[in-house]
């Protein structure tokens, strides 16, 4: 034994002159880090109530409960987290997955309370000390439990497309599919908003199994035009995608595309295999669109004689005569269409009611009738000089188009509207070798087109000239041409709120000539085929129906949808009305078994 | 045309002819729901009718200062034709060239009578048609110009 | 440990015992199953001939779908810095298996585990039957597959009151479209 | 077969004698049965030693285990892998971080998944604090075992200083839940560095009082020096690892050895003993403490300051890993720390089996080396063989 090792430990009295380590203040008073993960708070004006806090909480700490504060919306379930601090682990696993951004933690780490109910709360509704706390955990910039990206869709390039009437959009295949499948977090907002409610989650879901045939079944269950929707839907759906919020939404419709493309045609009777009941009854549907056809279908299953008239030569409607090609190729369309009618739906083509009928033959031979003509005249701008034989409709040119004519619109023309017509007439017009530039009234962000078709526009070379408002249509030298005056527009704020309106400044006024000029500014009905006493009876009002529960209208038999009776006038709504119809006519021809069965329910 | 009551008596005159026109037009629509439009249009005129028989007794003001947002869409459509089958579009139109031949008129006198209390009403009145033509090319900008 | 060694030696191993399923997850690890009858002395042989004298650890895997349970040697070689996973397959029915607590000091520890968490008996090793972490345990070897926890513990222990959780997708549809979507029909 | 190759293997028989204890007869009133633990300071955590003694020598010890068990790996196969990852830090109390590590590196392992750089470095910093704070505990640990409370105060409260970087780095104290599979969840707040760079300078400088007061100390040496000899043919046979093992002047270390993250980046050598005692293994653990706080300033030189901190990642809320079968280890303070995982391609894994060195340390190599030791010694004893219970019941 040394002497240094008996001296050595008296070193410790040398402490004893410098500053503790412990500190006096009570150390309740002290802050956590500010990153610490403390009591949750949750923005609840933000929080889209997805539940993916409640899915990945491996403790079920969270429940998912509905609060005064907020209802069932679109994009919004309504439902808060509530939080059960008797399983909490403050990992934060809520906060990292939240998909709104509205979840995360506080850096109190200290609450006392003798009531135990209080460590079970809604956070941002229960009122808690820390609401307020500007530090705490948060998901950090950088890091994801779900890609927030979505998987690049292969496209045609640009200097092809423009020159083709082929698919632009070319599909996902099954690698990039299952990873576009992989990003949803399946909390079935989508399914609210979606017009047909469609199965979305579970037809997801079955991409990633790689089960494409319960996927199409799926599907089929809601929407019999899966091809086209996959193609062309204005996918409200993703709109509200929570993965959206703060990424990029799940690509939903190319999802749905991708299940369709894997299922050849000929599979399709053995894979949906429809039951078809048993029934006397007759049902008319006037109009081959989606919504006449959807509702072809849905009736069809339940037995009912089902005949389609249609005024034009082929099935579709605005689909085909008012879709290019490009985005939906008449084979994928009538991959649908032929389907439906596998089931033992009638079609009569080129038979027009009004025409080749009449409304009240038809009225007096069927048990129900299911109308869906669309919106098929185009609306007139209403200035000088707009019946210049130079002047031409949008939807006559797609038309055209579509039916192999040419619509003659010359080398240099010039499209007005801001609508999907548009785009797709100045598209289609790129494709035939024109230079087309885009007369808008309001801004392009203003543009009820979808972004998509604006941006590729404008990438094959349509010039969009926004904030031009044309006023007069004149003469030009020689009668192949035709001049257009337009005046520039400012955006003024309406003081009663709503949208900024374009006021035109007559000090900034513009003249050019064209080769043609394409309207497409608007649709409305066409409703000659009904004699004013019927349409008086049908409650018509501004050209469109007001159906009421089930499509019904004012008339015992009629049930009517799609674009004159709805107003988002898209293929999805055209489609569900259809749906719709066909379940109001089940029971109005069924009665006795829906009452029966709703007093079982009880 | 000579009093401030002599003009409001005109002006509530030419609002009551305005309901008394589109109740006839109304008469003669095909359809119960193009009817009911512009009767709805003629309840409009009747209470335009009633704000200014509200300024004749004092009740209510005219702000001949006001900016009225002006969104000229009327300035450059065709003229219409009323008829039977008379559409909504085309019904707006009417509406509002009407209240705009209105405004134009009132400004005209207003410009011609010397500056006081008289030209004060005259321009009051000019900012009211204004206003009621702003209702009619909003509802066309909402309804009509939907681009889709 | 470069692939020829390994290679020769599995090649040798493979010549005297009833090796199969041999997998190279990565250079530093392989593993391979071998028949109940080999592996006591395949894995002494590991050890002093091979100089795989470390036990990183001894454990099973429940493979309930195939009725087997498989038991895992892993064992280390630190010279040539190599581990080798030794599967033994027996029936999940009770089958008796030897014991390598003569060959490294732990051993006993982990097979006392295994018996409690899966109901393996090993032969003759020590203190088998003593409790390891459970005390009073009255219910079958709780790491089986069969075992449900959340069943175990929804019945030992209470819930709290007032719990109720709702599905934003169903909730939707009862509030927004009680009469739509593709249920109904 | 029990007498296989006991004698034959080395030719140290003592070493090799893995046999249990003669059962004494208690009712001769030669002997006294004593438990200390579960609760008892001087055992590192939760587990009891059932001692048997004849006067103040201890002639029996058996460990009993089973307070802290949580069936975690039960747990595992019953929750999704991005689940997992905040049950495995409760695996160790003391050192949640090797849990997070290996669990994160095995699954990403099996998923195939790289992950950046700058994660790779974060992790190894909060690695090395971790191992800092272990350290720093433990050392206490020791003092206190030997009847020195003030080594503690000032270890422990320098413990605090590293968690309180932890909070800052992690967002909590203790279980940190930081290194997730893909990478990790954050990179360093601002300021970070100097604040880490101030508690590595203040605890370097109290290492130099500690081993003035409790190394260079009568007491100590007296009551260390020659308890609880490993012997180093035992090494292999009882499966020891870490300080214990290198205390015997045996270097194995895998950071050296299978380097893993950013440890064959890093300036080191394996430090390595000769005395195989309690104090030995002190003076081992006092310079691997020093050895990390070098590790720690290497790390806050060297690591990439941007970039990402997780690799691309698929959705968590349905990940499947493919199957597979792996088994990845770590040095932590104690030594070979692994992760054995078998996936069957599911959205939960198959197996998970966690070892940790304490498995044998506090239960096979404990039980022998307690046997001829003195009951005052027996606290000192367990800690100088850093044990943490938790791990061995998992």
């Amino acid at each position: 034994m040394s002497l240094r090792d008996l001296l050595s430990p008296f070193y410790v009295w040398q402490r004893a002159f410098e500053k503790p380590y412990t500190t006096k203040r009570p150390t309740l008073d002290r802050p956590g880090a500010p990153a610490y993960r403390g009591f949750h708070i949750n923005i609840t004006e933000t929080c889209v109530g997805c539940g993916s806090c409640h899915t990945i909480c491996q403790n079920h700490a969270i429940d998912m409960v509905a609060v005064d504060e907020y209802v069932g919306r679109d994009g919004d379930s309504g439902l808060r987290p509530r939080f059960d601090y008797g399983r909490c682990c403050w990992c934060g696993l809520c906060v990292d997955i939240c998909t709104a951004g509205s979840l995360r933690m506080s850096n109190e780490y200290a609450w006392i309370s003798e009531d135990p109910g209080d460590f079970h709360f809604t956070a941002g509704i229960d009122d808690k000390p820390w609401q307020e706390n500007a530090l705490g955990y948060r998901r950090a910039e950088g890091y994801h439990l779900y890609p927030p990206k979505r998987i690049t869709m292969p496209m045609l390039p640009v200097e092809e497309s423009v020159n083709t009437f082929d698919e632009v959009v070319r599909g996902y295949d099954k690698e990039q599919a299952k990873k576009e499948a992989d990003r949803c977090v399946e909390c079935g907002i989508c399914v609210a908003t979606c017009p047909a409610h469609m199965d979305v989650p579970d037809y997801i879901h079955s991409i990633r199994d790689g089960d494409y045939e319960k996927g199409l079944q799926l599907m089929y269950r809601t929407n019999p035009f899966p091809a086209t929707c996959g193609r062309i839907c204005t996918r409200r759906c993703e709109s509200v995608c929570p993965v959206g919020i703060l990424g990029e939404p799940v690509a939903i419709r190319w999802l749905k595309r991708f299940i369709v493309d894997q299922v050849d045609k000929k599979d399709y009777p053995r894979i949906l295999n429809e039951p078809i009941g048993e029934s006397d009854f007759k049902v008319a549907i006037i109009g081959a669109g989606p919504g006449g056809l959807s509702a072809a279908y849905y009736l069809r299953q339940q037995g009912h004689a089902v005949t389609v008239y249609e005024s034009r030569a082929s099935a579709g409607g605005m689909l085909r005569y008012g879709v290019p090609s490009y985005r939906l190729p008449d084979v994928e369309l009538d991959k649908d269409i032929e389907h439906i009618l596998a089931i033992g739906v009638d079609i009569k083509y080129d038979t027009e009611i009004g025409r080749d009928i009449s409304f009240e033959t038809l009225l007096e031979d069927n048990d129900a009738i299911f109308m869906s003509t669309g919106l098929s005249v185009p609306s007139s701008m209403r200035i000088h000089g707009e019946d210049h034989p130079r002047v031409l409709s949008g939807l006559q040119v797609l038309a055209d188009v579509a039916s192999g004519r040419d619509p003659g619109i010359g080398k240099k023309i010039a499209v007005i509207g801001g609508g999907n017509v548009a785009m797709d007439a100045a598209r289609v017009s790129r494709r035939l070798g024109a230079d087309v530039t885009l007369l808008y009234r309001r801004r392009i962000s203003d543009m009820p087109a979808d972004d998509e078709e604006i941006d590729e526009s404008q990438a094959e070379g349509v010039v969009i000239v926004q904030q031009a408002i044309p006023v007069e249509v004149l003469d030009a030298d020689g009668t192949e041409r035709v001049c257009i005056k337009w005046g520039e527009a400012k955006m003024v704020d309406d003081p009663k709120g709503g949208r900024p309106r374009p006021v035109l400044q007559e000090d900034r006024m513009h003249t050019e000539t064209y080769d043609c000029i394409i309207s497409a500014i608007g649709q409305s009905s066409d409703l000659g085929y009904l004699s004013s006493e019927v349409q008086d009876q049908l409650a018509i009002e501004w050209g469109r129906f007001k159906p009421v529960e089930y499509q019904h209208t004012m008339m015992e038999k009629v049930f009517v949808g799609g674009d004159f009776a709805n107003r988002t006038a898209d293929a999805i709504s055209a489609i569900e009305d259809g749906h719709h119809a066909a379940r109001g006519i089940n029971r109005f021809l069924n009665p006795d078994a829906f009452i029966k069965a709703e007093m079982q329910d009880e | 045309m000579n009093t401030i009551d002599e003009i409001l008596d005109y002006a509530i005159d030419q609002e009551q002819q305005a309901a008394d026109f589109y109740e006839e037009v109304a008469k003669n629509a095909e359809t119960a729901s193009m009817k009911k439009i512009l009767l709805d249009f003629s309840e409009e005129e009747k209470h335009h009718k009633k704000i200014l028989q509200a300024v004749k007794t004092g009740e209510h003001e005219l702000t001949p200062q006001q900016e009225i947002l002006d969104l000229k869409i009327a300035d450059y459509l065709v003229e219409v034709e009323v008829s039977k089958n008379i559409s909504y579009q085309d019904a707006l139109i009417i509406a509002m060239k009407r209240e705009r031949a209105a405004y134009e008129l009132y400004t005209d006198i207003a410009a011609r009578v010397p500056e006081g209390h008289l030209r004060e009403v005259l321009d009051g009145l000019a900012r009211e048609e204004e206003k009621h033509k702003l209702f009619f090319e909003t509802e066309y900008d909402e309804r009509i110009l939907t681009d889709n | 440990m470069n692939e020829k060694t390994l290679n020769t030696m599995l090649e040798k191993l493979k010549q005297e015992f009833d090796i199969s399923d041999i997998v190279e997850h990565k250079p530093r690890l392989t593993t391979f199953t071998v028949s109940k009858q080999h592996a006591e002395t395949l894995i002494r042989e590991l050890r002093d001939r091979e100089a795989y004298t470390h036990l990183n650890f001894m454990t099973c895997i429940d493979y309930i779908e195939d009725g087997i349970f498989s038991l895992v040697y892993m064992l280390h070689n630190y010279g040539k810095k190599h581990s080798l996973g030794v599967h033994v397959n027996i029936s999940r029915n009770g089958e008796e298996v030897f014991s390598i607590h003569t060959l490294w000091a732990q051993a006993w520890t982990y097979q006392r585990e295994l018996r409690e968490m899966y109901g393996i008996r090993f032969t003759d090793s020590p203190r088998l039957d003593e409790d390891f972490c459970l005390e009073g345990w009255d219910q079958i070897p709780p790491m089986r597959r069969e075992f449900d926890t959340k069943k175990f513990s929804h019945e030992r222990f209470g819930h709290r009151e007032g719990r109720s959780s709702e599905v934003p997708r169903e909730h939707m549809k009862v509030q927004l479209y009680p009469n739509r979507g593709g249920d109904e029909e | 077969m029990t007498s296989l190759n006991r004698h034959t293997l080395t030719g140290h028989s003592a070493a090799l004698d893995f046999s249990q204890p003669e059962p004494v007869d208690l009712s001769s009133g030669k002997y006294v049965k004593l438990w200390q633990g579960p609760q008892h300071p001087g055992i590192t955590g939760n587990m009891s030693l059932e001692l048997t003694l004849e006067g103040d020598t201890i002639i029996g010890c058996k460990t009993h285990v089973g307070y802290l068990h949580r069936g975690f790996e039960k747990l595992m196969e019953r929750r999704t892998f991005i689940q997992n990852f905040t049950v495995v830090c409760r695996i160790a109390v003391p050192e949640p971080t090797f849990n997070e590590y290996l669990y994160s590196h095995a699954v990403e392992e099996l998923s195939g998944i790289e992950i950046p750089d700058r994660a790779v470095w974060l992790r190894t910093l909060n690695l090395e604090l971790m191992r800092l704070a272990s350290f720093l505990m433990w050392i206490g640990g020791q003092s206190g075992a030997f009847g020195m409370y003030t080594v503690p105060n000032w270890t422990l409260s320098h413990r605090d200083f590293v968690l309180d970087l932890f909070e800052e780095m992690t967002g909590a104290r203790i279980y940190h839940m930081y290194i997730v599979p893909g990478g990790v969840r954050a990179g360093l707040p601002e300021g970070f560095e100097k604040r880490a760079r101030d508690v590595m300078d203040s605890t370097e400088k109290m290492l130099g009082q500690v081993e003035r007061v409790m190394f260079n100390n009568a007491v100590t040496k007296a009551r260390s020096r020659g308890l609880g000899i490993i012997d180093p043919e035992m090494i292999d046979p009882y499966g020891i690892v870490g300080p214990n093992a290198r205390a015997c002047g045996v270097a194995r270390d895998l950071r050296k050895d299978e380097p893993y993250l950013a440890y064959d980046q890093l300036d080191f050598d394996i430090i390595t003993g000769h005395d195989c005692d309690a104090y030995g293994r002190a003076w081992q653990r006092l310079q691997e403490t020093r050895q990390s706080i070098d590790l720690i300033r290497q790390c806050l030189d060297r690591m990439p300051v941007d970039g990402p901190f997780q690799a691309d990642m698929p959705n968590v809320l349905h990940w499947k890993v493919p199957a597979g079968e792996t088994y990845v280890k770590a040095e932590c303070t104690r030594g070979e720390y692994g992760y054995y995982m078998v996936t069957d391609g599911s959205e939960y894994v198959r197996r998970v089996h966690v070892r940790g060195p304490s498995y044998t340390h506090a239960i096979a190599v404990m039980e022998r080396l307690a046997v001829g030791c003195n009951i005052a010694d027996i606290a000192g004893l367990m800690v100088s063989l850093h044990t943490y219970p938790p791990e061995i019941e998992r």
